[in-house]
């Protein structure tokens, strides 16, 4: 890829692709990356005339369509009201697992994170989640996490949430909650299948001909450096501000 | 009734061993630097539902006995130093929790029922180290598996708000959370920016913004007490200054560094 | 997205059989007689926790087929007759509740859960004539016995407010039950004084006091919609109109002419 | 007694000696009587210098202390913070059971009543429940009710909450939760123990002399048709038009 401007772009772009056809999307509040991709698809429905689409930041005032306190953004999941959510995780398992604790035995885990949040919730809740983690290395995606803070699949009980795709700076893959794993849909530009394959730790399913990520296109890169921009601005100012530099 | 009192008194009626919920939104930095001041050991934190600065600077200094949490986190700067490292050495009692479990646990109290189900959890390594869940079948409707937690009834409450009026009562907006951890708690201390002459429960509107005063025990003065916290529709946090904290609570010796430095600008804010 | 409405258009999109919510405040009387002029049938009420006025005119006019409450009662006015009346003749099917368990049951809604555990309630008869209602061992914490009821999620949950924003957001004041309705409910319309040019949700304090329209379906204009009951920090109620309406509506006949009567003023306001 | 007024400030009298020493106490919207005892106590503190005394007035704008819309007195309940509140009865029998629902089998009863309200929870979580209901009839006494809308004692759950006393236009009783039964603790002026009993439809424990309820004295007297007076014109104003129209 280009450049940390197009790296960041392409993700943008596919973000808004793997949200197409929702309604409500919650993104967190250090989350730029997804909360940009929330706003491309808000910009190009509002453009083609497709129906609105509502982005809600966690712990931003500006878009917070939330009066009922921390506990909002959890009953509108069970409510069904929110369609798409983004986790990631200091560990992802094959099976979809998500381990936002730490690494070694618990509770004096050798590494530790900053905990589990939403995640046993929200997997469980929210129809659409996009696994959203940068970095691709066997460190992140293991055979079998240390520690479940949020489970991809649990046929004994009944549930509408779960993972929908996983994203990283070197590819995309779908999930398959029946199979209870991943298959690499995309790679991104400048990677090949063999490089996803010695990255990830956990197996996937590929397919005979791997296809590459498509890059955004120019009406798509003209929403993203214009609008998008000025949005992303009012609320990750740092952010916004580093996409110019690295421009 | 609710007493009008100084800083370091509210801070004095915080005792060793007792629970103390605290938010992440609206957080009393002013009455954390008072705590840590009067040497305050042993608590046990509630953080509704996580926590980020407040409760790495009271692990830092040595003051939490017990823990339960759904994440602490530096958010944009980075992972809780104090946090990390006392987990590893194993400082005190950790509970993991997940955030709307906190919150449903609060809301058990505040119905006075002992538990609450939940949704969602099933298949979380959290029911393995929190043998107080349970999973239970459903004894109405569909048969099914759902997760029960049990209510968490605070000792102390401790937050920071914008405003009181002259009768204790507390304008929190619409951080409804901050009123779910008085009504869930025993006793609530809160610091606010300034205290009002007008009655906040004068109109259906203003109302609506309010924490009652019968919920509120203890009220202290601390202009810009969530410092370098943000504190909606007042300011913005002090990313630069969170960063700074993040920066030098890696070791022990800057984290000593940092909070010393902390302790002495919160008095003379104050 | 929410969409603003007549009172008319608002009224037919309420379909037989469907369970409607109605609160005990901020009642929209002028949906009711909206209702009441489209013919509705069957509709199953579920009153907030109490009704007054509004379930006894919905009984009268025949538009009842189930009605849960904890009470139906014209206050100050006396009994509600048309109720009384049809619990007597067995028109409908009744699920006599008590306050906190309707309450409790929504709230089961909001959280996505099948059950809420209650306080109280055991020794009742209530638990006899509802058998959906059960009493378990509590699974957390010390042995003994918790009521526990199912979740109630209302088809429509149908209320009367003082302002709607142009974007549907509402100013409910501190009638926080209303918006505990729209979370459980599928549905939500709102009938309110007037709309507004400005945004509801601007600062920290106009934003507690709304239910935001990511919860609301239609919004109709219909001044003094609440009328005879009353509306806060808008009027209040007319009791004497109440009384009258108490008065005539003891016999079939005179309800029907206060129906009449009631039914031509409200389309003279509207 | 008197007359109407004479009446009704004995009532009120008596009211703000069984909420002594309550820090909050919740009346219902239509009780101007139970109400007027509260404030006369909240008077008499704030005159002696004792503990302030919060009375909640449901359905009430201007004594509302509440902003967590219609469930917050129960909640409140739940937690301990209310001290007091008042229950009345289609029928009350000698066990303390209260009826709001209606005479004969359910659900096609005789008569109908408006319904359980918030009894079946409240009777269990508010410690002082003053029965109040002026009509002292064997119709309203009854040995056993027809429909427990609330039951006074539970032996088989905790419970801080139960009856404390009921008051009539002929008496006062006392209720033991342990025995799980009425004592006659006084009889209003004008009535003998002997009409007591016959008006009773249940039986209760007597003591071998009766005596009379007090009168309010002077103090009190003039408390209540000044301060208390203007008090409920804020809220009771047919009430209050009516005490003065009795006196």
């Amino acid at each position: 890829m280009s450049g940390e401007r197009e790296r960041r772009e392409l993700l943008i772009n596919v973000i808004a692709g793997l949200l197409d056809g929702i309604r409500h999307v919650a993104v967190g509040a250090s989350s730029p990356i997804p909360a940009a991709g929330a706003m491309l698809l808000r910009a190009r429905n509002q453009r083609d005339g497709k129906p609105p689409v509502r982005v809600s930041i966690l712990g931003s005032q500006e878009h917070n369509f939330f009066t009922n306190g921390a506990v909002e953004v959890f009953d509108c999941a069970a409510q069904g009201r929110v369609d798409a959510f983004f986790l990631g995780g200091g560990q992802i398992d094959g099976a979809g697992n998500i381990n936002l604790v730490g690494t070694g035995p618990y509770p004096q885990t050798d590494v530790r994170w900053p905990g589990s949040f939403g995640s046993a919730y929200l997997y469980h809740l929210v129809p659409r989640v996009i696994l959203f983690r940068e970095e691709h290395s066997p460190r992140v995606f293991v055979p079998r996490v240390d520690f479940i803070s949020a489970a991809a699949t649990t046929p004994e009980v009944k549930r509408r949430g779960g993972p929908h795709a996983l994203l990283t700076n070197m590819a995309l893959f779908d999930f398959d909650r029946e199979r209870g794993g991943f298959a690499l849909r995309s790679v991104h530009p400048g990677f090949a299948s063999s490089d996803i394959r010695a990255q990830t730790g956990f197996d996937y399913i590929e397919p005979a001909k791997v296809p590459t990520t498509p890059l955004p296109d120019p009406e798509t890169l003209s929403l993203l450096r214009g609008r998008i921009m000025d949005e992303l601005a009012e609320t990750y100012p740092a952010f916004a501000r580093s996409m110019l530099q690295a421009a | 009734m609710t007493e009008i009192v100084s800083l370091e008194a509210l801070a004095a009626d915080v005792r060793p061993s007792q629970s103390l919920a605290i938010p992440v939104t609206g957080v009393s930095m002013a009455a954390t630097a008072a705590l840590i001041e009067a040497g305050i050991r042993d608590i046990r934190l509630i953080c509704v539902p996580i926590s980020s600065m407040q409760a790495d600077l009271l692990i830092g200094a040595g003051a939490v006995g017990a823990i339960e949490t759904s994440a602490v986190s530096l958010g944009e700067a980075g992972g809780a130093p104090r946090f990390n490292a006392a987990v590893r050495a194993g400082s005190f009692a950790l509970r993991d929790s997940t955030c709307p479990a906190i919150l449903a646990g609060l809301l058990a109290a505040q119905k006075g029922v002992p538990f609450m189900p939940i949704a969602g959890i099933v298949g979380s390594d959290l029911l393995k180290v929190r043998p107080d869940w349970k999973v239970i079948d459903s004894p109405v409707g569909e048969p099914g598996k759902v997760v029960v937690v049990p209510a968490i009834a605070p000792d102390i409450a401790l937050f920071h708000a914008p405003e009181a009026d002259r009768a204790g009562n507390i304008r929190i907006g619409r951080l409804r959370e901050l009123a779910a951890m008085a009504y869930a708690a025993k006793q609530t201390f809160v610091t606010v920016e300034r205290i009002v002459d007008r009655n906040l429960m004068e109109t259906e509107e203003s109302a609506a913004a309010v924490l009652p005063s019968l919920y509120v025990d203890k009220v202290a003065v601390a202009p810009r007490g969530a410092w370098p916290l943000p504190l909606p529709g007042e300011y913005p946090g002090d990313d630069v200054e969170v960063a700074r904290y993040a920066a030098m609570a890696r070791s022990e010796e800057g984290f000593r560094a940092y909070l010393s430095g902390f302790l002495s600008q919160r008095k003379q804010v104050a």
